[in-house]
């Protein structure tokens, strides 16, 4: 029994893993951007939330996929664009609406789930979608490439996201606005536009992270669905240092640990439910804790940038 | 058409007028209707006192404040300028006299900000750095385009900024005190880079407080004071001393006599002191240094060089490798800042604005940063207000802080006044050593007449006294011995009467000064 | 025989219920859940009772329903709750056991009303306040003698929340069932920590496919994820307090359905009569407040429904005796 | 005359940004077919229609004000802590257990310990991420969301276990509680109304912090390193204690809102599993609250009854109008994004009126320093 169990559960604590970790990367990542040019979004939660509506609903009545995605994104684009507008041009302290902007997605999304579908319903999601070649490699093809489209998407932003983090002219204005909005503003890059671009792209991964859930990876509604993923995502973001390798090794860190501690109560490892359920959360702090990281926040982070007085 | 571009393809500016700018502050009007004109091949200086004006109304011309009133022409046309964008599309660059710069971007990235990119999306930095190291060579700035900022030296920070403006090749450019982190040889070459760019057809505003800078490179003079226009003058009708009165109002005195007094024990022991820079490399290498009572030490160098290390492995801010510090014999090396402070050690760091005040604290909340949890200005662990306040108050009256009032956020006030609050600070306490880096950069002439007062006055109570400069006059105006620092190691050290500047440029660029 | 109660009180009274036609003032409840009226759970299945009573009583001209939902938060319940009462509503159900403390402390001043709480039978002695309790074991244990027999791995399940309160006594319920049923059954139970967290749940019933297992099983909201991993993967799903057959018709097997109209029907009659609290209802298989729901779109085997109905009739004639210690 | 207006105006500016943000609920619930009129009517009726509506609305106040009088410390120092959920159940933990002990002990000693333990609890709970911050350079948004969820299963364990009330141990549903408090426990109440003395330390505590932030060295040694840490190194600060401290007394406050939710509201702990249950929130409202407060001790006080005035009228519109619970949610979500959005007025005209205001003195002689010569000391002119 337990040899059957050694590679069954690693394979296991992996597949789940990665599945695990799909939502946490949208939003973390999309978060990073935000970040990175100076505004911290606390609101991911509720953003992921009315995403996920959004692409639920549309699937649905719609049976499209493809349409439920594109609504998820525009209603977390809508939702970045209202943030970007009261922290941006309102100069409205970011924590504090950022929570505003949770609660509004939080009670919009359980209200229009309640007006549109009124019982939780369920659709046919993503399908699992093996890359050719690749998902024939033993165990890793297993645990990697045979996943949803969603998943694969959400590891590929990484990349994308270092990439245009580092090696483009916008990733170069994005940190430089992050890290010092006058000095950007002084050779002639927008602020207001950067962050703009940064949330409403930000609002979009969040509302993708929410499609992940309901279309792909759950295929459900329920109201407060993500239960505080949000939040997570966020600090996964501090856990990354702010760079997009980072976040997704916090990511990974975080659901490999969460599906462990599943697994451990499955094989009957005796320690107390709850406890169990604590590791990821204690495991993200040693972890942080053993490799201490140098890196500071990006200077204006939570600064309204203000030209002219 | 080819006569009205410039060689760098921008189109030349003939003439910009700024007339009636008005820009008010909480509590301060900066420019009162202020009339202001430059052309096409002049320098024209802008000059004035410790908030005068003078930065906000380049700061309106650049786009970055929105005046109350005023209008601006360009070659007789009227145009509106709302952000340094538009100051750029119309070809008006600008040093700012607070560096503009992303610490955690290397120097490439600073100056690719912002451009656009020949491979489009991508970023060119390749392009850039050689771009980088070609203007450094023209132009005789070393620099390293891979260096991050926050490595930098403030020096090698001003030669980046002035890389930057020269990489955009602006029209008119605006150079807001740049030469006040540089040495003398440096401005030298940027006033060789300033004559060619007039040549050139460039128009160019030059605001420093250093009188003999504005007669040597100048066309033209504004005067600013308190906001208000003074007037405009051509330098070659103008002297020296008449322009020093012109812009205070009384004549000022810029020699000094060091009067004789008794060297006393020493005070501050460096005895082999070792210590790494922030980036981890070692910054000084086996300093040892003596200051004695009633001395002035003056610590020449070229910026960068471990001046900064040196000072705070002295004031426990830094950890000291190897060796020791003794402050009046007692062995201070791994004291804490704060403990070090107790023991009447004052400092008057370089950069002031980001380690020696705190922007959003008031006047009064910075004027006793050191001292806040002791008497008269806290008892039992409560501040006493009404002491700080009057302590303040006699600060501000006797350093003549241009301020609304002792509750002004210290980050609003004018960069000179910024550094008379840190001064008023450290030197009113009477401190038994005195560490002052760059004591008078950025003042404008009066102020630091009062500073150079002030130094001596102490030497003359006793304190010793460590002067870091790099303005070689000043060093050699004020020191009773002149110590060279280069790469982290003592040169040597000369007396005041064998210290010419020759010798001491020589040893600032390495060459022993062993006699 | 609980549910033929009410009619037996309305005949008893007739004078009473002249009085209330007279003043067509309606039977007032009102009712707060710490989920939603819709969560296919716990708070759903009282309000869906509620509904049935009022329309067996005669629609809304003779019960009038509130209700207050989302009252996670025990203190904002406890507001609501004295509300409630100060406005003169004849019942009001706090359904939930955190509400207790709050019940304990408001039922003393509003002796003319009534109130009720649950899962819990404690009336804290007072006579205005019922309690009702499910005997969630009992169903859990019929869905678990189900979900052995089924199961062809010999390996099960289980995703639940906290391992507390209804959601334990459910488990405890299904795994003596399944053991009982096949001695060598494997049952793997996950506690997931939250009533909310829809992905940790699924993920949950991911790893119990992982580790074999073709038979799931439930409890409380957060499982509707889980469902879908079941119906993915061809595992079998066993639900309780609400149905989920609409969820995975293909893969749902049965149900476990609270019925707290057999609860409630006894509080109105003793109302009715004045009697406003002091006892203590536990819905169960027997007196039908339990109810096994069967998917009709499923195909369950003869013997396995035959045990099935064993059980559930052992269970009521007390022949078998749940272990829930 | 001109400026006391002002100074109304901006007072009254939250109050005119929720009144536009209901205008928009007003809308939605129209659509729901809700009379806004009468929805509105119970909010305020619900909040401040009666003695009881106003007690229950300073109830809900005070955890607010203590978590949000602990964010105004931590937020001084530059520290955004997000853990007032955890601190505040750690903090009711410990002081649920000092009642469950002392059982022989007087009641106002029994008090006076828990709150003790509450503060010492939630200090415990704020001061490990500020260990971490300040020595291992965890940030500390990251520790304190995690410390909430290792808070909230630690308190499922321990009153599904260690804690649990005897008489639930034996049942076999077991409702994860304590024991209830004894009676003589309770805070006392004022008036008789659900509100208890809880609110009155709130209230001293709002002074409290307000002397400690402004009125003594380790206020201002917070502060200090909270704007600028380099600055405040040299200035010779402990600045990596300080960052402690601020953590510290942050969670310190939120505990105590535990305890005296436990001591005055609840007298028992229990859980359903999530934070929310318990604080109701308030470790996240508080921030919001103190944000309301501008980080001011003092103008956290109205701002905290002026939330906790919007939960309670909220619930109550729910009743008496009978909408889904979302509804209420949002619209907070709405007001809390109005109210801070329409900070930016008050900015604007004190900037305004400070520039109008220095025109009028610019009517007055000039300073007299700048006209008097001083030949003595060579004075800066
Ligand atoms: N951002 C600001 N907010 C408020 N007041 C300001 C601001 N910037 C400048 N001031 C005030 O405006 C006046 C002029 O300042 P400015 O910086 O233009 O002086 P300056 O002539 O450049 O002086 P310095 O030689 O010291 O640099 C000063 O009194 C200063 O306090
Ligand atoms: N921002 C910083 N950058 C570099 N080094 C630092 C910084 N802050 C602290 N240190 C190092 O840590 C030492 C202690 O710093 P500080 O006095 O601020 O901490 P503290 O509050 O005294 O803490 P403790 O005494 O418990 O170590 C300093 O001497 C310095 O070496
Ligand atoms: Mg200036
Ligand atoms: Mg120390």
């Amino acid at each position: 029994m337990t040899e059957v169990f050694s590679a069954t559960v690693i394979i296991g604590i992996l597949t789940s893993g990665i599945r695990l970790a799909t939502p946490y990367l949208y939003a973390a990542i999309g978060e990073t951007f935000g970040q990175r040019s100076g505004v911290l979004n606390l609101g991911v939660d509720g953003q992921m939330l009315l995403g996920a509506f959004a692409a639920f609903y549309v699937a649905f009545t719609t049976e499209n996929l493809w349409l439920g995605l594109l609504a998820a994104m525009i209603v977390g684009a809508l939702m970045g664009l209202g943030m970007a507008y009261v922290t941006v041009n309102l100069h409205a302290e970011q924590g504090i609406s950022g929570i505003g902007f949770y609660l509004f997605g939080l009670g919009m999304s359980e209200l229009l789930f309640k007006m549109l579908l009124g019982t939780v319903e369920t659709v046919k999601g993503f399908p699992i979608t093996p890359v050719p070649l690749l998902s024939k490699i033993p165990v890793i093809g297993e645990i990697f490439f045979q996943q949803n489209i969603l998943v694969y998407g959400a590891f590929l932003l990484v990349p994308i996201a270092w990439f245009i983090l580092n090696k483009t002219t916008l990733g170069l204005k994005i940190r430089s606005v992050g890290e010092n909005p006058e000095a950007a503003d002084s050779l002639g890059v927008s602020v207001a536009r950067v962050r703009y671009f940064t949330i409403i792209l930000g609002g979009t991964l969040s509302g993708l992270a929410g499609a992940s859930m309901s279309i792909a990876l759950l295929n459900v509604f329920q109201q407060n669905m993500t239960s505080g993923l949000g939040f997570i995502a966020v600090a996964l973001v501090y856990f990354g240092a702010w760079r997009a390798w980072g976040v997704l090794a916090g990511a990974l860190l975080f659901s490999m640990v969460n599906s462990m501690q599943l697994w451990m109560q499955v094989l009957n490892i005796p320690i107390p439910s709850d406890i169990a359920v604590m590791l990821p959360y204690i495991l993200t702090i040693i972890v942080l804790v053993a490799t201490v990281s140098r890196v500071r926040a990006p200077s204006a982070l939570t600064k309204p940038f203000d030209r002219g007085h | 058409m080819t006569d009205n571009k410039l060689p760098s393809g921008h189109t030349r500016i003939d003439t910009l007028e700024m007339r009636g700018i008005t820009k008010r502050f909480p509590g301060v009007i900066a420019n009162n209707k202020v009339d202001f004109n430059v052309r096409s091949g002049e320098v024209h200086a802008l000059l004035g006192e410790n908030g005068a004006g003078k930065s906000t109304l380049m700061k309106v011309l650049y786009g970055m404040y929105g005046p109350e009133e005023g209008e601006i022409f360009l070659n007789g046309n009227q145009i509106t300028i709302e952000s340094p964008t538009d100051s750029i599309n119309q070809g008006i660059g600008m040093i700012h006299q607070h560096f503009m710069l992303v610490e955690t971007l290397t120097v490439a990235e600073n100056v690719a900000l912002g451009l656009p990119s020949s491979r489009g999306f991508l970023t060119d930095l390749d392009k850039v750095s050689e771009r980088i190291l070609e203007l450094a060579d023209i132009y005789g700035l070393q620099i390293d385009p891979d260096a991050y900022i926050w490595q930098l030296s403030v020096g090698q920070q001003q030669r980046v900024e002035i890389i930057k403006a020269l990489y955009r090749g602006a029209a008119l450019l605006i150079l807001d005190e740049p030469t006040a982190v540089l040495t003398p040889q440096e401005v030298d070459e940027f006033f060789v880079i300033m004559r060619q760019m007039v040549a050139d057809g460039h128009a160019l505003i030059f605001i420093s407080h250093k009188l003999h800078e504005i007669m040597d490179i100048c066309d033209r003079v504004t005067v600013l004071r308190d906001g208000e226009l003074v007037g405009t003058k051509i330098i070659k009708e103008i002297t020296k001393s008449e322009l020093a009165n012109w812009m205070v109002g009384r004549e000022v005195s810029m020699t000094r006599e060091l009067e004789d007094v008794e060297r006393g024990e020493a005070r501050l022991v460096l005895d082999h002191v070792s210590c790494d820079s922030d980036r981890g490399t070692p910054a000084l290498r086996d300093v040892s240094i003596n200051v004695y009572a009633g001395e002035i030490l003056g610590l020449a160098g070229i910026s960068g060089n471990g001046q900064r290390e040196l000072a705070e492995a002295v004031t426990g801010l830094r950890p000291v490798t190897k060796g020791r510090v003794l402050l009046e014999d007692e062995d201070v090396t791994h004291f804490r800042p704060g403990e070090v402070t107790e023991r009447m050690l004052s400092y008057i760091p370089e950069e002031r604005m980001k380690d020696g005040m705190i922007k959003d604290f008031s006047i009064s909340e910075n004027m006793v940063l050191r001292e806040h949890h002791i008497s008269p200005f806290a008892e039992k662990g409560f501040l006493m207000l009404k002491n700080i306040a009057e302590h303040t108050d006699s600060m501000i009256q006797k350093f003549r802080v241009k301020t609304p009032s002792r509750e002004t956020k210290a980050g609003s006030l004018s960069g000179g006044n910024i550094q008379k609050v840190v001064l008023a600070r450290e030197i009113s306490r009477n401190p038994r050593v005195l560490l002052a880096a760059q004591p008078t950069r950025g003042l404008d002439v009066g102020a630091t007449e009062y500073v150079h007062a002030q130094l001596l006055e102490q030497r003359k109570n006793g304190t010793a006294i460590m002067m870091v400069s790099e303005d070689l006059d000043e060093v050699m105006a004020l020191s009773d011995r002149i110590a060279v620092i280069c790469e982290g190691e003592i040169m040597g050290i000369v007396p005041r009467d064998e210290a010419t500047p020759q010798k001491l440029g020589l040893m600032m660029a390495g060459e022993s000064g062993e006699e | 025989g609980g549910a033929a109660a009410p009619e037996e009180v309305m005949e008893e009274k007739p004078m009473e219920e002249e009085a209330m036609d007279e003043m067509a003032e309606p039977f007032k409840v009102a009712i707060i859940m710490p989920s939603s009226i819709t969560d296919l759970a716990f708070s759903q299945s009282m309000f869906d009772a509620l509904l049935a009573v009022q329309e067996e009583m005669g629609g809304e001209k003779a019960m009038e329903i509130v209700y207050s939902e989302g009252m996670f938060v025990v203190d904002d319940a406890a507001a609501a709750i004295r509300d409630y009462a100060s406005e003169g509503f004849n019942l009001v159900i706090a359904h939930g056991s955190q509400y207790g403390s709050s019940l304990q402390e408001i039922a003393p001043d509003f002796p003319e009303t009534s109130f009720a709480w649950g899962t819990t039978l404690n009336t804290f002695d007072m006579d205005n306040i019922f309690a009702y309790e499910a005997d969630a074991h009992e169903g859990g244990y019929v869905n678990g003698v189900i979900a052995a027999s089924l199961s062809e791995t010999g390996v099960i399940g289980v995703v639940g929340p906290i391992e507390a309160g209804d959601a334990a006594l459910y488990v405890k319920g299904f795994v003596a069932g399944a053991e009982a049923t096949n001695p060598d059954i494997t049952v793997n139970v996950n506690w997931i920590g939250s009533f909310s967290d829809v992905a940790l749940a699924s993920e949950a019933a991911n790893t119990h496919v992982a580790a074999g297992a073709d038979v799931l099983t439930g409890t409380a909201q957060m499982v509707v994820g889980a469902v879908g991993v079941a119906e993915e993967n061809g595992a079998l799903w066993f639900g309780t307090q609400a149905s989920q057959t609409s969820l995975a018709p293909d893969v749902v097997v049965a149900n476990q359905v609270y019925d707290w109209s057999v609860a409630l029907d006894e509080m109105l009659a003793l109302i009715a009569e004045g009697t406003y609290g002091g006892e203590a209802y536990t819905i169960t298989l027997e007196n039908g407040g339990l109810l096994m729901d069967y998917n009709g779109g499923y195909e369950l085997p003869e013997d396995v429904k035959a045990a099935a109905d064993a059980a559930v009739a052992g269970i009521i004639d007390g022949s078998i005796v749940v272990p829930v210690e | 005359m001109r400026s006391r207006l002002n100074s109304l105006f901006d007072s009254l500016l939250p109050v005119l940004a929720t009144f536009a943000a209901l205008a928009v609920g007003a809308v939605m619930l129209i659509i729901l077919r809700v009379n806004p009129a009468e929805a509105y009517g119970a909010l305020w009726e619900g909040a401040f229609g009666s003695t009881n509506a106003m007690a229950e609305t300073l109830v809900k106040a005070t955890p607010l004000l203590l978590v949000g009088l602990g964010i105004c410390i931590a937020f001084r120092a530059s520290v955004i802590n997000i853990g007032g959920e955890g601190q505040m159940i750690i903090g009711g933990i410990l002081a649920t257990q000092v009642g469950l002990t002392f059982t022989e002990a007087p009641g106002w000693l029994v008090i006076i310990l828990a709150i003790f333990a509450g503060f010492i609890g939630g200090a415990i709970w704020g001061g490990i991420p500020g260990l971490l911050k300040a020595y291992f350079r965890v940030n500390e948004i990251l520790s304190t969301v995690m410390m909430n969820a290792i808070a909230v299963q630690l308190m499922n364990f321990l009153l599904r276990g260690p804690m649990i009330d005897p008489a639930q141990a034996e049942k076999a549903s077991k409702i994860p509680q304590t024991a209830r408090l004894l009676d003589a426990f309770r805070l006392p109440r004022l008036a008789p109304t659900r509100l208890h003395v809880g609110f009155l330390i709130a209230i001293v505590l709002a002074i409290v912090v307000y002397i400690l932030l402004w009125r003594t060295t380790l206020g201002y040694r917070i502060r200090a390193v909270g704007q600028n840490p380099h600055a405040s190194r040299y200035g010779g600060i402990r600045v990596r204690r300080r960052i402690v401290t601020a953590l510290l007394l942050s969670g310190a406050l939120a505990g105590l809102a535990g305890a005296i939710q436990v001591y005055g509201v609840n007298y028992r702990m229990i859980t359903d599993g999530s934070a929310s249950g318990f604080t109701g929130s308030a470790g996240f409202n508080g921030i919001v609250a103190a944000l309301f407060g501008q980080l001011h001790p003092i103008g956290t006080i109205p701002a905290a009854i002026f939330f906790g005035a919007l939960l309670v009228g909220a619930n109550k519109m729910q009743r008496v109008v009978q909408i889904p619970s979302a509804l209420i949610i949002a619209l907070n979500g709405l007001i809390v994004v109005f109210v801070v959005s329409s900070a930016i007025w008050r900015k604007r005209r004190q900037r305004r009126r400070v520039s109008v205001e220095n025109d009028e003195e610019n009517t007055l002689p000039p300073d007299l320093g700048a006209n008097v010569p001083s030949p003595e000391e060579a004075q800066i002119s």
